[in-house]
C-alpha cells in the first residue's frame, strides 16, 4: 500500500489542501453542485465575481458555443457584495475549503472599497481581482492591458487588506509579462493566468452577432495552447505563484499547466459541461501521483523539461 | 498528506454522497445510459429511448435533462438540453427531438446499445392544478414534447377532458396524434399551410374555445415559439386566466451556475433576470416581461 | 433560370473573380492541389511564405493537434525568393488567378529587397507583408506588435514596388486597431486580418514540449471567434479593405467573416482537411448568392446588423 | 458575371477534373467509402475494411492514406495518416491500426456500413527489388501493416522465399502471424517479454542471419519504431546492403502542403529536411540522419 501523496500547495500565503479551484463565475455562489460532491475536498473555491453594486447582466442570448469552445457575455450579472456577504456567505459554513471572492469593478476606488469590506471577513480567505472582464461594453479591458494600470488597482487593493491578494491578468495584451511584473511589484502575491479571449460569432441568416452585448470572452478547450503559452510566459517573468487557467478539461490538461509552472490551476467551463470535473481532477492527479511515485506535487510543479 | 486522505476518502464511501446530496431541494443525477432506441418519426424529428429506472421515479412533468454525447470528443463541447417527453413501465425515459444542429445531428446518428450521458432531472416541472376543472394544452412544433408527458400525468388525476391545441407548419411535421388519442386527449391540430388538420395557428383556436369553456377552464399550459407563448400569455392575461408556458433558453450548464439562460422578468426589483434552467423552464405567464422576447 | 451573381470584388486595386483565395503556408506554392481542382478558379493564390534567402525551417515535430486547432512551428520552410521566381514561378502558367507572394524578413531592409526583386515580375500580382510570424525563435513578434514599427516595414514595401501592399496583421497584441491605421497611413492597400496566435502544448508523459520550437501558432476553427472580432475590430477603424482568415472551414464561416466586412477571406487549416475545401466555398457562396438572390457579393460585405 | 460562370461550369463537367488531375506524377482520390467491418484483432489493435475499387487499382505498398472521420464534428480536425495493410479480391483495402489516442478510439467505434472519407494513394510506396535474390521484412509492432501489403505483392512476383522477422512487446499483441504464414513466408517471432517465439527484439537476430544469408540477399525493408529502424539502417550500412525504411512524421495534410511532416535529411545539400508524405514515408536507410532521430 503506497503512502498517501501530498497535493497541497501555497498560493501567496495561503495553503490550499490541493491545487485544484474552481474558477470564477464557472461554479456559483459555491453551494450550486453540492449534489454532486463534497466541495469542501476542493483546494479552494473561487465565487462568481462581484461589484460593490449587483449587477443585472447582458440581456439573452449570453451564451454562444464555438468549435471546441465557449463565447460568453454574461456581463457579470451579480448580486453585489453586500447581499453576498451576508446572504450567502452564512450558508456556506458546511464547506470546509477556503473561498476566495474575486471582484470587479470600474473604479479604482470601488476596487479598494471592496477590499476593505472583505477585509474583516473571515470567511474569506482571499481576493482574487479581475482586471480583465472583457465582456462588458465600454471598456472593461482598461486595467488589464496597461502595466501602470494593472499596478494601480492591485496596489490599492493590497493597501486595504492583509488577505492574500491575487491578480487575473487578461490575454488580450501584446506583452502579458510587463503586466504580470508591474502586478507583483505592486505587491500582488499570486497571478492567475488567464481569463477569456475576446471573440465574436455572427448568426448567417439573420446577419445579427449571436450575442446581444455582440463581443463575448471565449474559453474552453479551444484557448488552452494559447493559456498554457501565457502561463509559460508569466512563471519565467515573476517569482509569485500563477495559477493556470484556460480550458482544463481533465488531470492530464491540469497537467500541462502544473508542468509548465503554475502552482494551481482552476477549472472553468468544464463545470458546465461535467459537474463532477474539479473533483474528478483532484482524484485523478492524486491516482497519478500514487502511479507516478511523486510524493509531493511540488515536485512536478514547472518540471518542464526543454531537453 | 493529512488532506488528501480527507480527498481519498470521497471516493472510499459513496455514503458521502448521499449525505450531501440531500443539501439540495431536488436530486440530480448524472447517467450514462445505453439508447433502447432511436428512430425518425416525422420530418426531422426523431424519438429516443434509455432505461433509468431512477431518474423515471424522480421526473417530473415540464423537467428536462442534459445530454452530452460523450468525452472522446470535444466537439460540440456543452450539453443540450431537451424536456423530458414521456415516461413507460416507470423504467423507460423517452426524448423528441428535432435536428436543428450539430448536436442534434450527432444525436440523431447514434443507434441501439450506444450510450450517451445524461443529467438531470432538471428545472421546476409544472404545477399540476386542479383536478376537477378543464386544462388546456397548448403545443407549437417540439413544444410537444414536455406537453406529453405533462399530459400523461393529468390523465391520470384529472376527472375532466384534456384539450389540447397541436400545431405544426405542414403535414410532414405532424406526429403523435394516435398516442395523443390514446390518452383520450380532445384534440384540435392545426397546419399552417393547411395541409392537415384546420388551417392556421394554434393561437388562432383560442378566442373561440374561451368564448365557450372560459368559466370551465383552470389553467393553460403553452410550450412552443416564443411568438406563439406571446400570444397565449397576452390572451391568459386578459381574460385572467391562469397559464403556464415552458420557455427554451442558451444554456451551457442547466444547473444554475453560468448564468447563461437568462429571461427578463416582468417587474421583478430584486431578480432583473430569471434562469431558465433554475427559475424555469416553467413560468407563470405574468413572471416574464414579453416586450423583450 | 436564375442570372450568376457577381462575386468578384477589389483588394486594394487587385480585382479578383471572387473572394476566395488561399493563405500562405496552407495551400504550398500552388500546384499540390491540381489533382482536386484548377486553382484557376479561386478569386486569387498566396503562397507558401518566402524569405530572401532559403530557410530550413524549424526540427520536427512541427505541428501537433489542438481541441478544434492546429499548433505550428514550421519556421517559414521555404526555398527562398529567388528559386521561387526561378523555378517555381515558371511552371505556374497554366494557373489562370492572380499569385500574390507572401514575404517574410528579420530586417527591414530585406524587405525592401524583396519588394524591389519582385517589382518586375509580371505574373506576381500583388504582396502579403508577414509581420506576424509567431513561430520563429527570438521575436518573430516585433514587427507587428507595435504600430511604428509595423508602419515602417510598410512604408518601405510600398516605396519600392507599384504592386498592390497587403499588411497581414498579428492577433497577438492589445490594441490591433492602432496597428491597423498605422500601416493604412503607411500605404498599405489591403489588411489581412489574421495570422496565427501564439500557443504550446506539453507531452505530459516526457515533460517535454510537443513542438521542438516549444510555442507554435494556433490555426483553425479553435481561433474562429477571436479572428472574426478582430476582423470586426479592424474594418471599423480603416478604410482600405480588410481580408478575414481564421478558422474559415466552409461558405458559412466565410460568410460570417464577409458580413462582419471582409471584402475578401483565406482558407488556411481547411485545406489540409478537406482539399477541396476552397474551391467548395467559391461554389457554396455562388449558390448561397443565388438563394438569397444577392447578385453582387459586395451587397453583403460590412451588412452586419447590429439591430 | 463571366467570372462565376467560369467557375460554375467546374461543377457542371468532371472531366474538367480528370483533365487537370493528369498535370500530377500519381493520381490521388478523395472518397467517402463505408466499412465493412472493423474488428479487434490484438491488444488495442483493430483491422478494418471498406470497399474501393479505384484505391485498390492504385495502391502500391508502403503508401498510405489519410482517413477522416467525418465534418459534422471538428474534433478530431486532422486527418489520420494510415499505411495501406492489405487489398483483398482487387477491390478491398484493409487498414491495421493501433488505438493510441482520440482519432484512432473514435475509429475503433465505428460500425459495419458506417462511412469514412480516405484521401489516397498517398506517398511513393516501396520499391520492389530483383526477384532472383532474397528479400527480409523486418516489422516491429504496427510496423506490420504496410510490410504485409509489401509481402502479399512479393509473394506474386518473388522466386526466393521472403524472410520476415516480426517483434512485439508480449504475446497479447502477436497477430497475422496464420495470415503472413498463408503468404508461404519464412517467419521469425520476437517479443521482448518472451511470452511468445523468441525472447527479445527483431534486431537481435540480424546479425546472426546476416552471417549465413548475406550474399543471397538483396534487400531490407523495415517499419517500426524509430530506435528499432535506426539499429537496421546502421547494419545495413555497415554490411553495405540496399534497405528501405518506411517513417512515421505528424501530418497534417499529407499531401506536402503543410511542411509538418519534415524528416531531417542526411546532409543533402539543396534540401535540409524531406516530406515524409511527399518524399517518402519509404526512404532509402542511407537519406536519413539518424543521429537526430
Ligand atoms: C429547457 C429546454 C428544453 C428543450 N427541449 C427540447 C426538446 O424536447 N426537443 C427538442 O428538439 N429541442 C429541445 N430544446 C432545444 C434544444 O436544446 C436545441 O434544439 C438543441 O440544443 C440544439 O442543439 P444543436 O447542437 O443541434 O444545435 P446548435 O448547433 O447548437 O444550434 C443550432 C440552432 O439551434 C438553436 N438552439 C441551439 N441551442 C438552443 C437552445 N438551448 N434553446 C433553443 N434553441 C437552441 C439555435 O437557434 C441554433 O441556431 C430544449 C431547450 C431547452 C432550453
Ligand atoms: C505514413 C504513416 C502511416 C501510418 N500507418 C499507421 C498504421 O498503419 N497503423 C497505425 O496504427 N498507425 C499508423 N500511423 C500512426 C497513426 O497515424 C497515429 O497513430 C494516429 O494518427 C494517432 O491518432 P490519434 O488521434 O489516435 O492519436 P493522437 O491523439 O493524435 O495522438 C496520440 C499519440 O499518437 C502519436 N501520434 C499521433 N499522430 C501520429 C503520427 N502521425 N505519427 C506517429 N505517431 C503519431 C503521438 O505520439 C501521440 O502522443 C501512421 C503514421 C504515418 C505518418
Ligand atoms: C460563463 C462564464 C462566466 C465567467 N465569469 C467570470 C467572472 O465573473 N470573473 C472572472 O474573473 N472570470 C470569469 N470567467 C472566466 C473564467 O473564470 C476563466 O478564467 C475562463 O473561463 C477560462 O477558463 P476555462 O477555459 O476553464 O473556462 C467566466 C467564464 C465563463 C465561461
Ligand atoms: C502550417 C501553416 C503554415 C503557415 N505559414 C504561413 C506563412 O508562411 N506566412 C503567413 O503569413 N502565414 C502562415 N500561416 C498562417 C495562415 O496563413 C493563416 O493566417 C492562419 O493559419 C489562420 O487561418 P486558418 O485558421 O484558416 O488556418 C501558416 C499557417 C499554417 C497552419
Ligand atoms: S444554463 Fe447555466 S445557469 Fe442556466
Ligand atoms: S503532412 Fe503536410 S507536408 Fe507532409
Amino acid at each position: 500500500m503506497v503512502s498517501q501523496p501530498d497535493l497541497s500547495v501555497t498560493i501567496g500565503g495561503l495553503k490550499i489542501k490541493n491545487p485544484v479551484i474552481t474558477a470564477s463565475g464557472t461554479f456559483g455562489y459555491a453551494n450550486e453542485l453540492i449534489p454532486f460532491y463534497d466541495p469542501s475536498l476542493l483546494g479552494a473555491i473561487i465565487v462568481k465575481g462581484l461589484s460593490l453594486q449587483p449587477m443585472p447582466g447582458n440581456p439573452p442570448p449570453r451564451i454562444i458555443e464555438t468549435p471546441c469552445g465557449l463565447l460568453n457575455a454574461i456581463g457579470l450579472a451579480n448580486i453585489g457584495i453586500e447581499t453576498f456577504i451576508e446572504e450567502k456567505l452564512p450558508s456556506l459554513v458546511n464547506i470546509k475549503t477556503p473561498i476566495i471572492t474575486n471582484i470587479y469593478s470600474h473604479s479604482i476606488k470601488e476596487y479598494a472599497e471592496m477590499a476593505k469590506r472583505i477585509e474583516n471577513v473571515d470567511r474569506i480567505a482571499a481576493i482574487e481581482i479581475n482586471i480583465s472582464c472583457p465582456n462588458v461594453e465600454k471598456g472593461g479591458m482598461a486595467f488589464g492591458t496597461d502595466p501602470d494600470t494593472a499596478a494601480r488597482v492591485t496596489d490599492q487593493v493590497v493597501k486595504n487588506t492583509t488577505k492574500p491578494v491575487i491578480v487575473k491578468l487578461t490575454p488580450n495584451v501584446t506583452d502579458i509579462a510587463s503586466i504580470a511584473r508591474a502586478v507583483e511589484s505592486a505587491g500582488a502575491q499570486a497571478i492567475s493566468v488567464t481569463n477569456t479571449f475576446l471573440g465574436m460569432a455572427v448568426d448567417v441568416a439573420t446577419r445579427q452577432p449571436k450575442l446581444t452585448n455582440i463581443i463575448g470572452g471565449l474559453s474552453g478547450p479551444a484557448i488552452k495552447p494559447m493559456a498554457l503559452y501565457l502561463v509559460h510566459k508569466v512563471v519565467t517573468n515573476v517569482k509569485i505563484p500563477v495559477i493556470g487557467v484556460g480550458g482544463i478539461m481533465d488531470y492530464q490538461d491540469a497537467l500541462e499547466f502544473i508542468i509548465v509552472g503554475a502552482s494551481a490551476i482552476q477549472v472553468g467551463t468544464a463545470n458546465f459541461i461535467n459537474p463532477k470535473a474539479a473533483i474528478e481532477i483532484v482524484q485523478d492527479l492524486t491516482d497519478y501521483c500514487v502511479r507516478e511515485k511523486v510524493s509531493n506535487i511540488n515536485q512536478i510543479i514547472g518540471s518542464l523539461n526543454l531537453g | 498528506m493529512q488532506s488528501s486522505q480527507v480527498e481519498y476518502s470521497l471516493f472510499l464511501s459513496n455514503q458521502h454522497f448521499l449525505k450531501v446530496s440531500s443539501f439540495f431541494m431536488n436530486e440530480v443525477l448524472e447517467e450514462t445510459v445505453s439508447i433502447k432506441f432511436n428512430r425518425q418519426i416525422g420530418k426531422d424529428t426523431w424519438l429516443m429511448g434509455f432505461r433509468s429506472a431512477n431518474l423515471a421515479s424522480l421526473a417530473k412533468p415540464g423537467q428536462f435533462l442534459m445530454v452530452h454525447l460523450g468525452r472522446t470528443t470535444k466537439d460540440p463541447l456543452l450539453r443540450r438540453p431537451f424536456s423530458i417527453h414521456r415516461i413507460q413501465d416507470n423504467n423507460q425515459l423517452m426524448l423528441l427531438y428535432k435536428i436543428v444542429g450539430k448536436g442534434t445531428l450527432l444525436l440523431s446518428c447514434l443507434k441501439k446499445d450506444d450510450s450517451i450521458s445524461v443529467l438531470g432531472p432538471l428545472g421546476n416541472g409544472f404545477t399540476i392544478s386542479k383536478p376537477h376543472k378543464k386544462t388546456l394544452l397548448i403545443a407549437g412544433g417540439m413544444g410537444v414534447a414536455p406537453l406529453f408527458f405533462l399530459a400523461q400525468s393529468l390523465h391520470k388525476v384529472q376527472k375532466q377532458k384534456i384539450t389540447m391545441f397541436l400545431g405544426f407548419s405542414t403535414s410532414q411535421e405532424v406526429i403523435l396524434i394516435n398516442e395523443l388519442k390514446d390518452l383520450n386527449i380532445d384534440l384540435s391540430l392545426t397546419t399552417e399551410d393547411g395541409s392537415l388538420g384546420i388551417t392556421g395557428l394554434v393561437t388562432d383556436l383560442l378566442d373561440e374555445y374561451l368564448r365557450q369553456e372560459l368559466n370551465q377552464l383552470s389553467t393553460i399550459y403553452a410550450c412552443g415559439p416564443i411568438p406563439m407563448l406571446k400570444k397565449v400569455a397576452q390572451i391568459a392575461i386578459t381574460s385572467n386566466l391562469r397559464c403556464y408556458v415552458s420557455l427554451e433558453g442558451r444554456m451551457a450548464c442547466g444547473l444554475g451556475i453560468c448564468q447563461g439562460c437568462a429571461v427578463k422578468a416582468n417587474n421583478n426589483k430584486n431578480k432583473p433576470y430569471y434562469y431558465v434552467c433554475q427559475d424555469g423552464p416553467v413560468f407563470s405567464s405574468e413572471m416574464i416581461d414579453w416586450q423583450v422576447m
